[in-house]
């Protein structure tokens, strides 16, 4: 269609803030802290799906994490009352982003999934969105990283692997909601259903903290634990609208 | 065969009376050479219009016009949402703007200054290198001999230390 | 007139320029030579390892992923205020102080801000592709982000260079002239080009005059808007610390302080090592001193009005991060910033202080290092105190970008012992309209009476 | 068709497109692409849960639970997914070697596997007296213990060791004590709705722990409102202690003393009404809350309430194990911990203790488990020359062997050492034949979860990738050694899918045949990768008067005396690296433990008071003595762990296993006294007192967290019992206040 056209129809579809209200889906994980251990399968099953680097100890001494979800700890109180309390910590998928604003060569922007997407290929390494994102789940490659052989015939090949230079982070495994939505195609179904998904933290928690679906679907269980009277966002006063809703710790001793 | 006289004058007051003089006399509009800005020149060859400031304001306006359009138009031809902003979406887009103003501004008044300045110069013109130390010049265009005459001794009566006679080329 | 032993002639101005500009003495040749292997050794040396290794080379880490490169990007851009814009304030306020030294402090200017530019390739991780930030049409549907703070900054330096350069090309077209009719060899023949034929007449001085003003009227609102919009690329973050509405005049100030404490410390070097004595006088020195005493006045009260909210908002985000700069592991730095930038440059009350030279060379240079300190604070400490705790981290500068910070500093001066050479660093012109005019021998002027 | 089918039907999350296959089709058909999934068991620890593996082009991609495993159900541990590092880890022996220069010298040289198989196969004909062949391996199951057990009767020996550090072989003897059960029984934490656990840290380590993690999010948040609480009771916070409701820090060695105060609660409030209750009462008479409290330093209410509670919940359960049964008197604490759960009356209850069915494939293990005892028997008889020739499998005791064993010394004296496993890691790097074995992706297998789930399961694992290197599985290693030495009639498998898939039939048989006939149901089985019979029973027992009448728990012994030895070692699995298998994997060498974030290397935990009391910093590095040796460790202060209480995670201070493993961090078990628990003779490894000392140096460890409070943030928020927002509340715009800045 002709250049005016496309210019019309786009700005009418983009005008309004709030316009990703009407995308297809949008992708929520919940994640109910009461249900959470700590056990960091979910960091491991991350790392072996996104071909996440090993970045080697030396790497680690000087900061540079690499876990696009991450277990922060917080502890509360002293011995013998002490508490230790953890909360999985990864990429909200903003629907109002900080780190997509700033980026100047737009290589990260909101999809039409309402996914804050991360273009490896169009990065050019300014790290504003690093500085920008709140949650700090933003992760920059500081090096070309390597993998000994033959670990490296282990790396997933739907998802590409970064350079040096690139900033990378969690994509709600953007490269199974692309298959799920193909083979929705397939079936000749019309929308993606409720389990179709999982991104790989999501199918392996073992008590099930994590939900993966989509809030549009009313009767799926991210809709339902949205609902929930424990769900919260964390650092819910910058207004950022997260994609990912935790649930409070029931803390029966107050 | 059209040449010129060319008076040097050691001040600016003498030679701006020389170049009063040259006018009552008739003569084309003279020319004042000087190492500064000499002021009170207008009273004398008569008040000079600028179109400069023309240039610099409608500068200012396309620059506006074209930041506007760059940052809106390509925004939405080129689709990136980002952070839940409206796809035009204004107060950025307003720097963007105020700095292509500026830039359109400040290219348009260069355009202004050479033209109206008559720079850079194809062509030899009557030049003296002492008027870019410290001397003042008075040049004006005489067709014939006994116009160069007459020139010659308003300059020198003036009170101009040495009186030349140069042709276009400048020999 | 002109009998008396030191009344300087107009002939004596283009002398000296000329001078200034011919001869050379093994000195500068040994100057440069070192500016230039400084500049390679420390600048482009470590910059390449960069390029190869990648940004890990520097000390960065998660989640402080900015560091020192876009600390000296803000210094240079911070130096290269108050060359061209206090040039232009002055050349409105028409000032007769400003002609001797405005030249060498535009040049100051464009350079320093050619430093900057060069600072965001060091600064970004791919440099290679740099090129994606600018609006060039191309096949990939892709074009850059005009929503992003960081493109305001690619349009206002772009505008800035652009704009000093003329400013300052234009101001020295007279000049180029009067060099071009003493020179030779190629100089001559740059010069021809450069002065584009200028006769110096009554038509071409008032265009000049009209234009020049214009410019300086379009580059002081410009200059301002640079930094604020630098500032932006910080506080529009949502960092604690650097989300705050005082910053862009807080970085402007900050700009216009360090960039004038840079102009004290070139006047001195340029009234010392190029004889530009009967130029760069103590009334500049007096002039620019109370300048920096009014600027580090008003910056000392933006930083106590940063410490003022920190404590007040109440938030632990905010309230951490007063903390942390007081008396945190970056503690040192800070108040080491405010010797140098706020206690330091009361002595600037003293007159005796202000017109004596080497002690505002002294105070201009521990200026400039505090306002570094400023900036690399402003990054560091802040980015290592975020929203959740337990992604703190500290983030100590590596070998390299220290190099890099000090081969920056070699490149400027490279490109300004380059320009001293080039560039007439005094206006001729102009400083001959702050002498004494010539009189008319008969000293009548009853011509005038005649009509 | 019969209960049999049970899971090998259960829906499947997979798509159609990305075929569930057993191994039988040959890889040529694989389109490429196209992802693939094979079902197999997870090797990694003992829990024994159903993985899939997802290949494409012939490479394992990923491993991810088996949705249609009862024990996991599609839930896989940080360690499991770390399998793919197992096979596709840079350090893997790939050859058959021979020792070329001294023992450990690690100088080897490649042979055939024809050359080594003889040699082997020679060296144990030519053995004069039988018992002289000792076989040690990795806690196995199915079938391949079987195999060894028949491997072991032809060559006429009776020592067959399966040794693992972490085989929990106080609760076996505790339950074999109290219920007569010869296996573990299940604990049904999914449906308890109080659970009490003493020392067993079950989200991590304790026997099935995706299985407990199942459990434990469904009890909290799957009951609707009904929300499971989960106390437990260690000197040490745990994974499991952080993410119980109450933590209560118990005196080392003391949590059977508790546990049996808290039954004398239980009855003293009349809370049980068995028959048997007069007996109860005169056994536990004398742990009133008083003593309770002197010995465990628990407060007396704190003993009532827990009794109370417990006994009310419906039902509750209680479970020990972990450094509880690790101590001098572990059997005895565990006994009493599972008397608790007799005196609730939950056996063979939903939300009790079930007791599993004997194994439907291969025999059970029980007696072939090698505590240290057994261990420390087989240094012994090395030492004597009784030993002739000793096969390791796959299991490492140099390193998880403490040195008061003497294991090391003895090998020198054993003429030929043959190792099966698939790294050089400190036992094998001792090895004169070195036969390297696949891993576990690699290999035919199957299993019996243990403990199970509570009813009869069996799994199948398949080879999901060809093997990389020219190595072998290890029943076929054994099938070879067995055909050289010719017992081809007793074993005449040409391979063990063979031995396998005829074991299977009796399988096959034994759930009601249907028409397809074998190769179907096999083929069912490997396609679903879990058999089972979903019935569980529900008998519960009666304990016999005298072991009423005797239950008490001893005082726990300790090496070193408290002067010279201020501070008792508590020793426990990491969370990323098991017992050091872990060790070896970069994925988990990057994992930050969960509760210090600390990754690469180890460190010593101690509470903050005493750190300070000593002027100790985090990261200064501290020297650790007991009477059995030193190590120098970085302090790490751990806000939750008893005052006179030093943590150390086992799992670091490799010698050898590959680049990643070797020369870091350093070994608790080195220092660890040789003490015993007196009734199973497993290795009371939190019976060690150790001294603190500064070395002046600093290491602090890596760590990829920062500050470890909230600092009134509000980040982890949470919410009283009843639901009302406690603390801070959530609303929008609400920026939090700091409390208290300090």
């Amino acid at each position: 269609m002709n250049i005016m056209e496309r210019f019309i129809s786009s700005w009418q579809k983009y005008r309004k803030p709030g316009y990703y209200e009407d995308f297809d889906y949008a992708w929520t994980m919940s994640i109910d802290l009461d249900r959470c251990t700590g056990c960091s399968a979910c960091v491991t099953a991350c790392q072996a799906e996104n071909n996440i680097p090993i970045v080697g100890e030396k790497e680690l001494a000087k900061g540079r994490e690499m876990h696009w979800i991450r277990i922060e700890r917080y502890w509360e109180g002293e011995y013998p009352n002490a508490k230790l309390k953890f909360i999985p910590m990864l990429c909200q998928q903003c629907d109002a982003a900080p780190c997509e604003t700033v980026c100047p060569v737009s290589a990260t922007y909101h999809n039409q999934d309402g996914l804050n997407t991360q273009v490896y290929n169009r990065c050019i390494g300014t790290r504003s969105c690093a500085v920008y994102c709140p949650y700090e789940v933003r992760y920059f490659n500081y090096n070309s990283h390597h993998w000994d052989s033959p670990l490296d015939q282990q790396l997933n090949p739907d998802v590409s692997v970064r350079e040096k230079g690139v900033m990378e982070k969690c994509t709600f495994c953007i490269q199974r909601v692309r298959q799920a939505k193909d083979h929705a195609k397939d079936d000749g179904r019309r929308r993606v259903q409720e389990g179709d998904i999982q991104p790989a933290c999501v199918q392996t928690c073992p008590s099930e903290a994590l939900v993966f679906g989509d809030r549009k679907d009313s009767n799926s269980k991210v809709a339902k634990s949205l609902a929930d009277p424990r769900a919260y966002h964390v650092l819910d006063e910058l207004n950022t609208l997260p994609s990912v809703v935790y649930l409070k710790k029931v803390d029966s001793d107050g | 065969m059209a040449s010129s006289a060319l008076g040097l004058f050691h001040d600016p007051d003498s030679a701006l009376k020389a170049a009063g003089d040259l006018m009552h006399a008739g003569f084309a509009r003279p020319e004042l050479l000087s190492p500064i800005p000499v002021h009170g020149a207008d009273e004398v060859l008569g008040p000079k219009k600028s179109v400069i400031k023309r240039f610099t304001f409608f500068g200012g306006i396309f620059g506006a016009l074209a930041g506007f359009s760059l940052a809106a138009g390509t925004a939405v031809l080129y689709l990136h949402p980002t952070g839940g902003r409206p796809i035009i979406t204004i107060p950025p887009f307003l720097i963007i703007t105020y700095e292509m103003t500026i830039l359109f501004g400040i290219l348009a008044t260069v355009l202004g200054f050479l033209i109206s300045a008559r720079l850079p110069a194809i062509r030899e013109r009557l030049y003296v290198p002492e008027v870019a130390v410290d001397k003042f010049a008075v040049t004006v265009v005489c067709d014939t001999q006994d116009n160069f005459g007459r020139a010659e001794a308003i300059l020198c009566a003036a009170g101009a230390e040495e009186v030349r006679n140069l042709n276009e080329d400048g020999s | 007139m002109g009998n008396e032993e030191r009344q300087m002639q107009f002939a004596d101005v283009n002398d000296d320029v000329v001078r200034s500009l011919t001869e050379t003495g093994r000195s500068y040749y040994i100057a440069l030579a070192t500016a230039i292997f400084v500049m390679l050794a420390c600048f482009f040396f470590p910059w390449f390892y960069q390029l190869y290794y990648g940004i890990g080379a520097a000390g960065m880490n998660h989640p402080t992923v900015w560091g020192t490169y876009l600390a000296s990007f803000v210094f240079w851009i911070g130096l290269s205020h108050s060359g061209t814009l206090l040039s232009c304030v002055l050349h409105i306020t028409n000032s007769e102080w400003r002609k001797a030294m405005y030249r060498s402090a535009e040049a100051m200017t464009l350079f320093s801000l050619m430093v900057a530019a060069t600072m965001v390739m060091v600064h970004v991780g791919r440099p290679w592709f740099i090129h994606w930030a600018l609006p060039y049409p191309n096949q990939m549907e892709l074009w850059p982000n005009f929503r992003s703070p960081l493109m305001f900054d690619v349009m206002a330096i772009t505008t800035y260079v652009t704009g000093s350069l003329i400013f300052i090309y234009m101001g020295s077209i007279p000049d180029f002239a009067a060099v071009r009719d003493r020179t030779t060899g190629w100089r001559h023949h740059l010069y021809v080009l450069l002065s584009l034929g200028w006769r110096g007449t009554d038509t071409e001085w008032h265009r000049l005059g009209w234009a020049y003003t214009f410019l300086a009227v379009l580059i002081i609102p410009l200059a301002v808007s640079v930094h604020s919009i630098v500032s932006w690329d910080f506080a529009m973050s949502l960092v604690p610390g650097l989300h705050q509405t005082i910053f862009a005049p807080y970085f402007v100030v900050g700009a216009i302080y360090s960039g004038t404490a840079g102009i004290v410390t070139v006047m001195y070097v340029l009234r010392k090592y190029m004889n530009f004595e009967h130029f760069i006088t103590k009334l500049h020195f007096d002039n620019l001193g109370k300048l920096l005493l009014v600027l580090s006045l008003i910056w000392t009260y933006i930083n106590i009005l940063e410490l003022f909210t920190g404590w007040f908002s109440g938030t632990s985000t905010e309230y951490e991060q007063l903390k942390y700069k007081l008396f945190g592991f970056y503690a040192p730095l800070y108040w080491e910033m405010i010797l140098f930038c706020a206690v330091a440059p009361l002595l600037l009350i003293s007159k005796k202080f202000r017109t004596s030279f080497v002690p505002m060379l002294i105070l201009s240079i521990a200026i400039n290092i505090g306002m570094y300190t400023e900036r690399f604070l402003i990054i560091g400490a802040t980015l290592s105190r975020q929203y959740l705790p337990n992604a703190w981290r500290v983030y100590v500068p590596s070998l390299v970008e220290i190099s890099i910070l000090v081969g920056s500093l070699a490149t400027f001066i490279t490109l300004f012992l380059l320009f001293v050479k080039i560039f007439p660093s005094v206006s001729i012109y102009e400083v001959k309209e702050t002498m004494e005019t010539p009189k008319s021998k008969k000293g009548d002027t009853e011509w005038q009476a005649a009509h | 068709m019969g209960a049999g089918g049970g899971f090998m039907l259960a829906e499947s999350i997979k798509h159609p497109v990305e075929h569930l296959i057993p191994y039988a089709v040959p890889p040529e058909e694989f389109s490429s692409g196209i992802a693939t999934w094979y079902n197999s068991i997870c090797g990694m620890c003992p829990a024994g849960c159903g993985i899939s593996v997802r290949t494409r082009e012939g490479r394992a991609k990923k491993i991810e639970g088996n949705p249609s495993h009862p024990v996991n159900q599609g839930r896989l541990c940080a360690l499991g997914q770390a399998g793919l590092q197992v096979l596709y880890n840079p350090d893997r022996l790939t050859a058959p070697m021979l020792q070329s220069g001294e023992r450990g010298s690690g100088e080897f040289v490649q042979t055939t596997w024809n050359e080594g198989l003889s040699e082997v196969a020679s060296r144990l004909s030519a053995s004069t007296n039988n018992d002289g062949i000792y076989f040690v391996s990795e806690g196995v199951r199915g079938h391949l213990a079987n195999l060894f057990e028949l491997f072991m009767n032809e060559l006429g020996s009776a020592n067959l060791l399966h040794y693992d550090f972490a085989h929990p072989h106080s609760l076996y003897a505790a339950n074999n004590h109290l219920f007569g059960e010869r296996q573990l029984p299940y604990y049904d934490i999914r449906n308890s709705r109080y659970l009490l656990s003493f020392g067993a840290d079950y989200l991590n380590d304790w026997l099935s722990p995706v299985h407990h993690g199942l459990g434990f999010g469904h009890s909290r948040q799957g009951n609707g409102d009904a929300r499971g609480r989960f106390v437990q009771i260690e000197p040490r916070m745990s994974i499991s202690g952080a993410s119980a409701d109450e933590w209560i820090p118990a005196t080392p060695g003391s949590e059977g003393i508790l546990a049996l105060g808290i039954a004398q609660q239980i009855l003293a409030g009349g809370n049980y009404q068995g028959t048997d209750a007069d007996d109860w009462n005169a056994a536990l008479a004398t742990y009133s809350a008083a003593y309770v409290e002197d010995k465990t330093g628990v407060p007396a209410d704190t003993v009532a309430r827990i009794a109370s509670e417990f006994s009310h919940a419906e039902p509750g359960l209680a479970i020990g194990g972990g450094a509880a049964g690790n101590h001098t008197n572990g059997v005895d604490t565990l006994v009493a911990v599972n008397a608790l759960n007799y005196l609730v009356g939950n056996i063979g209850k939903p939300g009790g203790v079930v007791f599993n069915p004997d194994p439907v494939v291969g025999s059970s293990t029980a007696g072939r488990q090698a505590n240290f005892a057994a261990m420390q028997d087989l240094a012994e008889n090395a030492r004597q020359g009784a030993i002739e020739v000793l096969i390791i499998n796959n299991t490492n005791p140099l390193f998880t062997l403490p040195p008061g064993a003497g294991l090391k010394e003895a090998l020198a004296s054993i003429p030929l050492v043959v190792s099966l496993s698939s790294f050089m890691d400190e036992t094998t790097a001792m090895a004169d034949i070195i036969l390297p074995s696949h891993t576990y992706l690699e290999s035919w297998g199957d299993d019996m979860p243990q403990p199970g789930v509570g009813f009869s399961v069996g799994a199948v694992s398949q080879p999901v990738v060809s093997p990389l290197y020219n190595t072998r599985a290890t029943g076929d290693i054994i099938l070879g050694l067995a055909g050289k030495m010719g017992l081809g009639e007793a074993m005449g498998w040409d391979s063990m899918e063979d031995y396998i898939k005829d074991g299977w039939r009796n399988v096959y048989e034994r759930s009601s045949p249907d028409a397809g006939g074998f190769d179907s149901f096999w083929r069912e089985v490997l396609t679903s990768g879990a058999w089972g019979e979903n019935t569980r029973n529900s008998n519960s027992v009666v304990i016999d008067k005298q072991v009423i009448d005797n239950i008490a728990v001893a005082e726990a012994e300790f090496s070193g005396n408290p002067d010279e030895y201020p501070f008792v070692l508590h020793p426990y699995l990491s969370t990323t690296l098991y017992d050091g298998r872990g060790a070896n994997l970069p994925w988990m060498q990057e994992l930050p433990d969960p509760m210090t974030s600390i990754v690469y290397g180890s460190w010593v935990e101690l509470n903050p008071q005493t750190a300070n009391e000593m002027g100790i910093q985090d990261g200064d590095l501290l020297r650790i003595t007991s009477e059995h040796g030193s190590i120098e460790v970085p302090a790490v202060t751990f806000p939750a762990i008893m005052p006179d209480v030093v943590a150390m995670p086992i799992g670091q201070g490799h010698e050898e296993f590959g680049r990643y493993a070797r020369n870091r961090g350093s070994n608790p078990i080195q220092i660890l006294a040789p003490n015993m628990d007196a009734v199973s003779g497993s290795l009371a490894t939190s019976a060690t007192r150790v001294s603190l000392a500064q070395t002046g140096r600093r290491a602090a460890p890596v760590k990829t967290g920062g500050e470890s409070r909230q600092l009134g943030r509000n980040i982890v928020q949470s919410t009283g019992a009843d639901g009302d927002s406690a603390g801070h509340s959530a609303k929008l715009n609400s920026i939090p206040i700091v409390v208290d800045p300090a």
